[in-house]
């Protein structure tokens, strides 16, 4: 459905061109946060969007994140597509009411009868020594919870397809870019965060998984920045003659529990790479849905690499030690090979 | 007051309905439950939040309101969804849990929603103040005339997101009416234990809007400021603040023992139910009779009876429609 | 270390005799939540503590949960120990990030110089017709987040003893506790709300389950109310001639993930039972615990009951649906023993 | 101006020793950075807030504090740190990530801890403001004479929590004092695009507690107003608020290309720099001689230096050291 085109741009445009053409299409889609409307985003996500859509459309708000996202809920079930912006996923403690009982919630309580067409979008992620309030993952929080879609693009092709999909899709959808995929100059560069990306408007269905690399050894889990890492743990992995399968989930919630399936039963193995806690997160999720639906095809127990439990410490050296990177891929997979 | 007869007459009778539709809930409420308590037994199970005697506040927005109008209530929402005049089989519905509720049972009495009327509420203190904001800044974006009416008790003007829907309301000069319910009371916490002043309506000048308070839970009263704060709302002028000090009868939720609160503050406000106290005042001032009272009430009663024997009479939802609805 | 006697209480009867004995012992604990003054506290854990303290230790709040949980931090961190009462976890919303980001982070971003102190108790769970604002457990949502402990008892000897344990603690503690086990009047009765209390404090460590009925056959795990009705489902299918093994967890954070371990490695089968939403929670967490710990014990793949991923439905029939209970519990095990 | 000469003489001492360990972090952060910037590279990395321009607020209010005295502090906090008097060495080290900062390296210069002084800061907007109206809580519970300082910035007023904390300290009478960073800007967005109204001081009134306006970056004027709110907090008479109209001479961050500020704004704001005026003023006014000013500014930057070389020269925390303090 898509003509492919060599052009290339960052993920971080990509989702700044996505939101554009929508609301070129759609006057009813409009853009409310902090920080969007002349600094252009935070990440760059509302990038030139002030200037072409003007101050109606593109909202500066104040630091009032409960007001804000409520107001977007209410806009939402009253004719509009709202996007709101949560700076980073971090700040959700101040406005989770209105996120995951309202937002989340309305369809469901309605019988069906209300919509809530709406995208909350938010920066994740940590490793370039943010600390502990600015550098969370969290999707494992939200996809514990009914009623939003998550969905976390890894590249820039994904990003502009999930971008319009989230804003076409009539529920809520969570859209977490994570910091490290955005190819923003000045963050650490990652050539893995361009790529090439068709000028027209296209879709990439929210609840699909993609194989971002075919292996036939092990199969290795993840999403967001860990993607990177493990693209580039496999091909290490290569040059030892290992074969890596990398899936990128893209969406948390719905999650597509069959190409998890379908993998681990061809790789008989399987490692979960997870940027969140550990615990009572997307690896146990994975994990588990790897042992429902394929226990007799694990040739060893599945193993998770994710952060152990403890906030996101500052120092680069304490950061660097609780964040998966391709070294501790390489490691696991290894280990899980050999067990 | 020159109210128009016709809108003092249906003040009046939506209070008469509103009133018979809280008692008969409390009275089905407790059927089955009593004399060994159970908040889950009965044909109504669960909290239930009755709002007898802040009939007031509800009947005298609505003659103001226009359709698509948003409201957004809270969990004491019976009196202003009535007023609002959701569908009342449906709502009697969606109480008793049914299929042919408004949320074919999965919101109950906390959880009405409805587009037209454009209706909401929660059971979350304060969470639908910015929701109303939010309804206004999509009827100015879609150059619609309308306004958004939010509903929310004295206790939830101390959660913060009255403070922040009542700045951005201002900043962006929304059409909003917050009209604070002040009943004295959040749950058993009376109004001068949690707020650090006497009135909220005060507290409109931190934003820089006009607030009114209302001393008497007056129907009458209601209606003449709440016309001025629609009006301005209308016109673009912005929200406003309004803080009527009103009186819930009943307990914080059926089966509170209400403890609380003394006798003499409980017989003093019974003295002064409102729906008493306004039908005599509309006998005494001649827009009724006596003959009128009477038939009004008897055609309220007829149709909430109707309304409570639908519920009543409508299948359960199929258990398996538990899993429906999480996703459009 | 305590003298067992046979005087019995309920457990909500437990909880406030707890918080009045360490109140009596240390002039630094007191509390503050909304309602828990005259009115004893919504769910009775204050029952009879302003009589008795005054309104000085036993402090009504405004509707300001950011506020008081915050304020209890400030004052934590300042040489008290309160307890302040979130009314119903629902609500965790509009004060999370004083929960998640401030109370939990504290003691790490210091370097471990600063104490917190503190207990958040908040009742839990639904099966009453609540609706879908009032009825969660959400112990997932919280145990996924590093810095706080998170208790959950089932009985009132667990509830006395893990509050005063929790009290006496030097961290935060989450103190979560299901409606359903408090044994109050105004609930649907059940028995197992009330138990042997011995009027003496004692404390039960936080981050020990227990073996709460012994077993050959298969481990049951669970936590909460669902603990009740998995003890009635080991009842019925003993009288199968199946010997189901009940671990109460009592504590999610820390987790006591040898005991899951050496129930799994005796039964070789597991079943977890979690009345919180099942994605990304409580149950992909025990199973990945077993499934990393006891792969090779295990003779089918471990399996799960919870709520369905849904808003909790408010019409009883709905509810019920989604609920776990003792049926489904007995059909569950069923299941796994023929798989 | 009735002040002693060593609160006068303290404060710009203070001033100084800010503006120059502000410069030096600075200068660092960019060090290994440019010309292409990697936030994440260098011995200072992440986000970076410096305070340039707002030392008057700090340095204003210290001179009324005494031991035990609890300040919350943002994610702006060196000011308020170095002004409260935090060990300057492991604050320093702390911003580099050192085994020997007040954290172990695990906060960073957004968390900042300490009991004595009893400071604490965070990367959430408004988090500290309910943390100082417990702290306050405390001194009362606890009968200490202690006071409470919050201080936050003007984009800070519009979230909950500085309505919850207002509320909550006017409500019980706590010894706080709420202390508004104006510097017209959270981030881009100025003050009237989040403000529905002019001064936050005015706020106060929805809280029946006294506000005032300073209206300029003076440490005098600070001074004087925070003086009496701090006398009256002390005295039981309650809490107070402040806010100070300041300047941010910097990004909000290092790295921010400022480009939502007029080169004029920037210009006109250079021009009032506070250190310099106030620098002027004292030897205007005879407080000190041209000596003493370099004197004083030589010994801070002695000073400042001496706390960059220990934080440079400290150990990297052990890696695994990452997985302690979860649990005291
Ligand atoms: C955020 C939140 N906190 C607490 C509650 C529990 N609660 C339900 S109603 C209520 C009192 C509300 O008082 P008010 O706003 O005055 O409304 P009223 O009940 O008097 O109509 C409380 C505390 C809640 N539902 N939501
Ligand atoms: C709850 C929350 N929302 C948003 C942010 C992102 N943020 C960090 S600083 C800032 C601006 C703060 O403005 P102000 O309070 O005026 O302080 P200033 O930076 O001007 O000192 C924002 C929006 C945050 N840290 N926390
Ligand atoms: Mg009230
Ligand atoms: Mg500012």
């Amino acid at each position: 459905m898509t003509t492919m085109t060599e052009r290339k741009l960052t993920t971080q445009k990509a989702i700044a061109e996505a939101i554009a053409q929508e609301m070129e299409r759609d006057e009813t889609v409009f853009v409310l946060g902090e920080d969007i409307g002349v600094y252009g985003g935070i990440f760059g996500a509302t990038e030139g969007l002030l200037d072409r859509f003007g101050p109606e459309r593109i909202m500066d708000t104040p630091i009032s994140e409960t007001g804000f996202i409520g107001a977007a809920v209410g806009a939402a079930v009253n004719g509009m597509r709202p996007i709101a912006e949560l700076m980073f996923v971090d700040f959700f403690g101040v406005c989770m009411d209105q996120i995951y009982n309202n937002m989340a919630k309305i369809h469901y309580f309605s019988g069906g009868n209300i919509k809530v067409p709406m995208v909350l979008m938010t920066a994740v992620g940590g490793g370039y020594s943010d600390a502990g309030q600015h550098s969370q993952t969290l999707w494992g929080t939200f996809a514990h919870l009914p009623g939003m879609k998550v969905v976390v693009p890894s590249n820039a092709y994904d990003a502009k397809g999930l971008m319009i999909s989230a804003i076409r899709d009539d529920n809520p959808v969570l859209y977490m870019f994570h910091k490290g995929v955005l190819g923003l100059g000045w963050m650490t560069n990652n050539p893995r965060a361009t790529g090439v990306v068709p000028e027209e408007a296209y879709t990439v269905p929210i609840g699909e998984a993609s194989v971002a690399r075919e292996g036939s050894d092990v199969t290795v889990v993840t999403v967001g920045l860990s993607m990177h890492r493990a693209l580039d743990a496999a091909e290490r992995l290569d040059a030892d003659g290992i074969s890596a399968e990398v899936i990128d989930l893209r969406s948390l919630v719905p999650l597509d529990r069959e190409a998890i399936l379908e993998s681990v039963r061809k790789t008989h193995r399987l490692l979960v790479v997870d940027e969140d806690y550990r615990s009572y997160g997307m690896t146990g999720e994975v994990i588990t849905t790897a042992v429902e639906g394929a226990f007799d095809y694990l040739d060893a127990p599945p193993a998770r690499i994710a952060i152990p439990d403890v906030p996101i410490p500052y120092s680069r050296v304490l950061e660097q030690y609780v964040m998966p990177d391709s070294d501790k891929i390489v490691a696991g997979v290894k280990t899980l090979l050999a067990g | 007051m020159e109210i128009p007869r016709e809108h003092l007459v249906d003040m009046y009778t939506t209070m008469v309905k509103i009133r018979y539709f809280e008692e008969r809930i409390r009275a089905i409420y407790f059927d089955d439950k009593l004399p060994a308590f159970d908040i889950a037994a009965g044909e109504v199970p669960g909290e239930m939040h009755l709002a007898a005697g802040q009939e007031p506040v509800a009947v005298g927005v609505k003659p103001h309101l226009r359709p698509g109008d948003a409201i957004t209530a809270t969990h004491r929402p019976h009196h202003v969804a009535i007023a609002q005049g959701l569908d009342l089989k449906k709502m009697a519905a969606e109480i008793f849990g049914k299929q042919t509720g408004l949320g074919q049972g999965k919101g109950g009495h906390m959880h009405l929603f409805s587009t037209e009327p454009n209706f909401g509420c929660s059971g979350i203190i304060a969470e639908g103040m910015p929701v109303a904001v939010g309804a206004a800044l999509a009827f100015k974006k879609l150059g619609k005339d309308n306004v958004a009416i939010s509903f929310f008790g004295e206790g939830a003007a101390n959660q913060g997101a009255f403070h922040e829907s009542l700045n951005l309301a201002a900043l962006w000069n929304l059409p909003v009416v917050f009209v604070c319910e002040d009943n004295a009371f959040a749950i058993s916490v009376p109004k001068e234990a949690s707020t650090a002043i006497a009135d909220n309506s005060d507290r409109a000048s931190a934003y820089g809007m006009p607030g009114v308070l209302v001393a008497d839970n007056d129907p009458v009263a209601v209606y003449e400021v709440v016309r001025e704060a629609v009006a301005r709302a209308r016109a673009g002028d912005g929200p406003s603040l309004i803080e009527v000090k009103t009186d819930r009868l009943w307990g914080h939720f059926e089966g509170d023992a209400d403890a609380y609160r003394s006798d003499e503050f409980k017989a003093t406000m019974n003295e002064r139910d409102p729906v008493t106290t306004f039908g005599d005042r509309l006998i005494d001032e001649g827009v009724l009779t006596a003959e009128d009272r009477d038939a009004i009430t008897e055609k309220m009663h007829a149709e909430v009876d109707e309304a409570i024997e639908f519920a009543r009479q409508s299948p359960e939802p199929a258990p398996e429609d538990a899993l429906l609805h999480v996703f459009a």
